[in-house]
């Protein structure tokens, strides 16, 4: 298996040394390997931020779209052309905050992508103001007296809309996070995996070492089909809960529950889509 | 004053009430007796209750738009005359029950026939039978045959086949009380031949025809009035053309989708509202910085915010124009012909494709619910589409000389496709090389001059040597063609955009060649005479201006113009 | 070129190497010194890495604008040179480690000195002391008082009380460095007395002192570059002044919670760049309808969608100008100096309040990355509500002559107090009453009028005999101001617009009086051009555009001058 | 008591006979009245639907804003003068739809105001699309083959966000309704209460009947306090649980957390608000 497959030539990456943004790069394309996906079947849609900037640091096709936007326009990717593999992937302010509405209603509607969620608990590429994610207190030049919002739990609100796969990683970790994030993608359905990110620029309270100590694997015995207990577990603060927190029973996708698929598979942009017109027409006349 | 040979039938009741059934009975009875004819509504923002009208005009020669006089008034209950009472002569004919209308009346001097619509449908078994009984009337009166009335009711109703029977008993009802009247009504037109198969469809219709018949296999929206009916209409047809219709959780997500879809091949459409469409300025920004194609149906409404949310207004031209952030070419059409929505809307989504724009279709409340019967619409020859087959190297943004950089779609080839908000370079990867963004800003830039060899040139209509030229956009095709018809004067001619940006260049020709230019449009400030004096420097200051959320009638269009024609 | 005596310092750095602590001191130390000075920066959209610039330039007289020449570079790192390349000349000094940057200096055949920053700064203790090194060594080249720079050092660090000693310790060692080199550069400008109690604030700054000024006591934004600044501003100052700063969820929610605060009688801001005002176009239209005044500052950046983040541009005016759907007034600001940045924000707040319209104040990330010095600003006299108390029968939309009716808010007083966004009567009840929609429209329309009475008007500066008249609005005022003062011309003026819309009645005489017109603005399709032709029907057809992200420098656009002048 | 205090005379109500909205302005009144809240204190604040319109149908002060957009509006109302109170009031459509992402991230705010859903399962106002909350497989004009999306459960949405306070009611019930309009009132912080909505047009699915069947009461026994029961509770689809569903421990208010009423507590716009600036404008010389 070619290890370089999606490794990209020459490029200047404007990511901070040190960030968990490389390793989250890394590990995605180790799983993109392993699974032997092909770059010219892939499509990473992103939004905006500095998570956002992922898909140009690997061989892909790519929609690097706007602030809050990549899950409808990946939704869309898969609705017109079902064959590709599709991943929305960007910040947590991008998915949770200015993206909000289109993430609750993508797990809504539970079309078969991949939603990988750099989460650094901080507004990188604007500076370090608080995301939805912040940890109360979390002190920016915004929040001058600390954030006091509820900080976002993205695992209990994917749960509470019923998303099919809910994850959470460690960017620090490779060969767990890999393997969660080759589980979401062969999973059939939504499937989010938010990962914890150091952002070493403007998070100095989340740092490597702070994840490291509120970190823990569940462990084998875990029954992830369990709604109520995933709940409560995704919902615990003290230590953060790694793993593949809940997925839910075999669930229709948006695509297949497409009329349009119903009786042809194949992508829009191959049909010969007019053969019924004159008989449209024709219910004007009669 | 109108020198067609016409009838002119307002039915009026409340919401709910079920004047849709009316209007979709009778609209299709009568073309399918042979009568030419036009038909509009006008309704509250409200389900039940107030007070909504349908027009119905018929007439020997084709017909299509909105006259003021009143033939035939049907009320179909209370409440229903007080806002029609300016509209109403001696010569109105007014079917009501008597008491609905009776206090009302008397000061209007008008006839009442008595007919207690209600009654008679309750008698039946229900009140909503009502609207069959006012079928009838009027199938009664203009001697329809009844037999056509009966056939198209059974097939209206073949999917409720209980509801069969008692609804040809209220049309039976209505006819046998139409035909009593019928010496009361002095012209009717009669019917012509070959018009029964004519089509019928509204301007929802229309542009939802075009949309597929433009390879449309894709819509994403979010419901607003009055851009919902494209997408029931796309949703209605989405097993048969195999189209992905979504309802968005909001127009941000709607347009979005859809520009995804494009990138994906798809070709995709989003329906809206000013409202709607006032959400979707970053959505059209980033489909003019990735050169995706993206079509839009913007139906007007009366703004600003929530407005008058049933009504018509084109008040959102310069919104349609100017929305987005940055600077990048799109295209805006309007069509005027319900024709035009069909075919305009099939350009439409050939122009986003060639041309990697937005293309924006402006109608109004009052084109997507009006209707007339059109001769016949051709096919579209076989799709084309303008993406291609990528190579291993592919770069979605070359720089080639016209702008027009082939457009990859994912999967498909071997090239890989890449495409940014950002600004980008030639592969589609961000970049912060300033010479280069220069470039690229150029090449998106340069689209306009391709565009500008396409573009479909204004209509003139009237006299070529004119000396007074009206000037109009979108829905008042026929008002302001009709109104020009009536006054019949030689000095004057009437030039019509269908396609409104980037604007003709024979505009200033044509201006200028008049000795008085007046420009009429259904909003307060003149957007399109605006738009010709930012691209002419021609001030158009003869304005006949339209904005209490209603459409032009022949009349007041006719008095309008003369009044212009009189200033100095 | 340059008839000032001046000398032009260019820092040049990665980002995240503390660049910003280099303005932030250094300018003030300047200032302190009794210099006069011009300092803007240039930036990536990234954290760490690439290549950033601060420029600073320092004079006898005082200077607000940007020049092309680089008399001293300071390079703090590898890679630091190859963007300044074109702005290199032999008479260039170039600072910096001589290993960073001499590959590329051999063809460059400029001068260099070996100060290796880092080094030194490790030496000390962290190479983060590169920064004040440099400062050191800027002071020692321009014999600033060593003292006045070491206490402000000290009190810049007060807060970490552990970094003073070293940071002084730098600040020496560049400070010898630099005083050897003092007669390398021919001429250094001489400290001003009185300079050093000159104010010293950058755009961002003037427009937050301006919105407190203003009697702003809400924001509610999202974070986007480059208007972020106004909102941390306000943050910070949020106990002090009782200001309620929310970030919100997304821009709809920031629009709709200022309207929300002015309805219930604070002065709400709301600041954003172009992409997230693309979204705020619903809010706006609501604010229109609903008469509630609005403030937004919208800091332009190069578009179209993400475009170039931290670039500047003039793109965004249509944008400003059009937004919303429907027919509503508005005014558009456009700050040229900083002064004019603190006054025209004040004057938004009154403009708001007094006509219950929005108001845009444009400017770019030039403008509120830009710094000089100014004598004062004056405070502002009490701050004076246009609301009022309300009785028990309070109409909100009373329809008074004039339009503006009196604005009550929620609790005050004993009327209720309604608005809507849907059509609406008198007292803010949703209405289909189409003839009071005339008439509301009209009130609203009718604010125009009285707006009119009170526009500013715009700058003329150069000979009032012009043949030529340079037409320009916003940031560029001081570019083009310098730049034709140095050219020098008797038959040139410059006609400057902090205004923008409504437009002034008098630039059509302006325009008129000249032979030949150039309009300059910082983007691609000339937009301010386009509102002026609107309004005139004048074409403006020499034009100055740049849209490459970068503003005008001082030389460059004295050579776009003079080719427009020698141009037909 | 003066039982007719929000009365309006000779108002033209646009709702449709036999519609559930009616009790719902009946039980909003009582509950103000009960409370003793005056019109002039009262801000009622409402989007764009059918459900919006009910501002225009009693005495109060009103904002009627944009389909989707009320609780920012109510939000920065209440933050502007704490004094109001401030009640959010829309359709299903536009709270949990157009408005899904001020939903949730109002939620996260708790400012002290009361957000009254009428939760009739559609789009009335534009004639009977689906809305967020329509049930799997129900039929309208645009889902031609019924609605496949996973429905919006607003409660275990709002518990997933730490919702201060939690309650779902029917429309057809005036007491027990009244009763907790009440509480949520004046319950310190957000306080969602979803109100079960028949709608006679549109909706022939979930009728008065269909509701009075699918609907039971807490019963006293049940402690809201428990989030992970209320949770389960809340997830209920046989039989709709009605009651206080989930109520949170006490909360800061949004407007508490405000650094400007820190040391005042007068309204906005009754202050001086220049004295500083003098000072502030020094800042820029030193
Ligand atoms: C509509 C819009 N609003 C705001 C911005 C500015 N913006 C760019 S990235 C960003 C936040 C980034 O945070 P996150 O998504 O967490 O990504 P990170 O940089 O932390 O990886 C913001 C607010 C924008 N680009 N577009
Ligand atoms: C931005 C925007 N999009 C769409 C609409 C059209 N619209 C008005 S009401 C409504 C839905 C109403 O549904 P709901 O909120 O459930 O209220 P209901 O009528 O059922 O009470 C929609 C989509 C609008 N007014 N504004
Ligand atoms: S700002 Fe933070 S998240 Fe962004 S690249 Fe730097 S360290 Fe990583
Ligand atoms: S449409 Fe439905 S919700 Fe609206 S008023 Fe009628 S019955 Fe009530
Ligand atoms: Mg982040
Ligand atoms: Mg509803």
């Amino acid at each position: 298996m070619d290890n370089r497959r999606f490794d990209m030539k020459g490029i200047d990456m404007a990511w901070c040394p040190g960030c968990g943004n490389f390793n989250i790069l890394n590990i995605l394309k180790k799983a993109l390997t392993e699974l032997k996906i092909e770059p010219v079947e892939l499509v990473l849609v992103s939004g905006i931020g500095q998570a956002a900037k992922i898909p140009h640091y690997l061989k892909t096709n790519l929609f690097n779209g706007l602030h809050g936007r990549s899950l409808p326009v990946a939704t869309a990717i898969k609705a017109a052309n079902p064959n590709l593999t599709v991943i929305a992937e960007s910040g947590d302010g991008c998915m949770y905050g200015e993206g909000g509405n289109h993430f609750i209603h993508t797990i809504r509607r539970n079309p078969d992508i991949t939603n990988i969620v750099h989460n650094n608990m901080v507004y990188g590429l604007t500076k370090g103001q608080a995301s939805p994610t912040s940890q109360i207190g979390f002190h920016t030049p915004v929040q001058v007296n600390g954030v006091v919002l509820e900080p976002f739990n993205p695992l209990t609100v994917a749960i509470a809309f019923e998303a099919s796969f809910v994850a959470r990683c460690f960017a620090g970790d490779t060969e767990k996070t890999v393997d969660i994030v080759k589980q979401a993608i062969i999973h059939k359905g939504y499937a989010l995996v938010d990962i914890l990110q150091p952002c070493v620029s403007f998070n100095k309270v989340n740092t490597f070492q702070w994840f490291k100590e509120h970190i823990y694997y569940l462990d084998a015995s875990y029954d992830p089909r369990d709604k109520i207990r995933a709940f409560d577990t995704a919902g615990e603060k003290e230590k953060l809960p790694l793993g593949i927190i809940y997925q839910s029973q075999d669930k229709k996708t948006f695509e297949e529950n497409l009329v349009a698929y119903k009786d042809n598979k194949t992508p829009l942009y191959k049909r010969e889509p007019l053969r019924s017109l004159k008989e449209l027409m024709q219910s004007y006349r009669d | 004053m109108s020198r067609i040979n016409d009838i002119s039938i307002v039915l009026s009741g409340e919401a709910g009430q079920g004047l849709k059934t009316v209007e979709l009975v009778l609209n299709r009875i009568l073309k399918l007796a042979g009568y030419n004819l036009f038909a509009t509504k006008e309704y509250m923002s409200r389900i039940r209750g107030g007070n909504n009208t349908t027009s119905i005009r018929i007439s020997d020669s084709r017909i299509s738009t909105l006259i003021n006089r009143i033939d035939i008034l049907l009320v179909l209950n209370k409440n229903g005359l007080s806002r029609l009472l300016k509209r109403i002569t001696k010569n109105t004919l007014i079917i009501a029950r008597r008491s609905d209308v009776e206090t009302e009346c008397k000061n209007a001097k008008c006839q009442i026939i008595d007919i207690p619509f209600i009654i008679f449908a309750s008698n039946i078994g229900k009140a909503v039978y009502a609207n069959t009984v006012a079928v009838g009337v009027l199938c009664g009166i203009l001697k329809v045959k009844e037999s056509i009335a009966r056939d198209y009711i059974k097939k209206y109703f073949s999917k409720k086949p209980d509801e069969i029977n008692n609804n040809i008993l209220a049309l039976s009802k209505g006819y046998e009380e139409g035909t009593k009247i019928q010496e009361k009504v002095k012209t009717t037109p009669k019917p012509v031949s070959g018009i029964k198969d004519d089509l019928l469809l509204n301007g929802t219709e229309a542009i939802a025809l075009g949309a597929i018949a433009g390879g449309c296999n894709f819509i994403s929206s979010y419901p607003m009035s009055p851009s919902t009916g494209v997408l029931v209409s796309l949703s209605k047809n989405a097993e048969k053309f195999g189209i992905v219709a979504e309802q968005a959780e909001d127009e941000i997500s709607a347009i979005n989708m859809a520009i995804g879809a494009w990138y994906a091949g798809a070709r995709a459409l989003v329906t809206t509202s000013g409202g709607g469409f006032a959400l979707m300025g970053e959505g059209l920004s980033l489909a003019g910085i990735t050169e995706t194609p993206i079509v839009i149906h913007l139906a007007q409404r009366p703004g600003p915010a929530t407005g008058l949310p049933t009504r018509t207004e084109q008040g959102d031209l310069e919104l349609a124009l100017y929305s987005g952030h940055g600077e990048f070419p799109r295209i805006l059409l309007a069509p005027g012909r319900i024709e035009d929505g069909y075919y305009l809307m099939q350009k439409a989504f050939d122009l986003a494709d060639r041309f990697q724009v937005p293309v924006i279709v402006l109608t109004d409340q009052y084109f997507v619910d009006s209707y007339y019967n059109i001769p016949s619409l051709s096919l579209p020859a076989k799709l084309k589409n303008h993406f291609i087959k990528t190579e291993k190297n592919y770069k979605r943004y070359n720089l080639i000389k016209n702008g027009l950089s082939p457009r990859g779609i994912p999967g498909y080839g071997k090239g890989l496709v890449s495409v940014d908000s950002d600004e980008h370079d030639q592969k589609g990867h961000i970049t912060e090389d300033l010479d280069l963004r220069i470039k690229i800003t150029d090449k998106r830039l340069k689209k306009i001059a391709e565009i500008r060899k396409v573009i479909m040139p204004p209509v003139l209509t009237g006299n070529k040597d004119y000396k007074t030229l009206l000037v109009g956009w979108g829905s008042t095709y026929h008002v302001i063609k009709e109104a020009m018809e009536n006054i019949g004067r030689k000095d004057l001619a009437f030039l019509h955009y269908n396609w409104i940006w980037p604007l003709h260049g024979d505009t200033k020709k044509y201006l200028k060649q008049a000795k008085k230019t007046v420009i009429i449009e259904n909003n307060a400030t003149s957007q399109f005479g605006k738009l010709i004096r930012m691209q002419t420097g021609i001030d158009i200051n003869h304005r006949i201006l339209k904005y209490n959320g209603l459409a032009f009638s022949v009349e007041e269009m006719e008095s309008y113009i003369k009044k212009a024609l009189e200033a100095k």
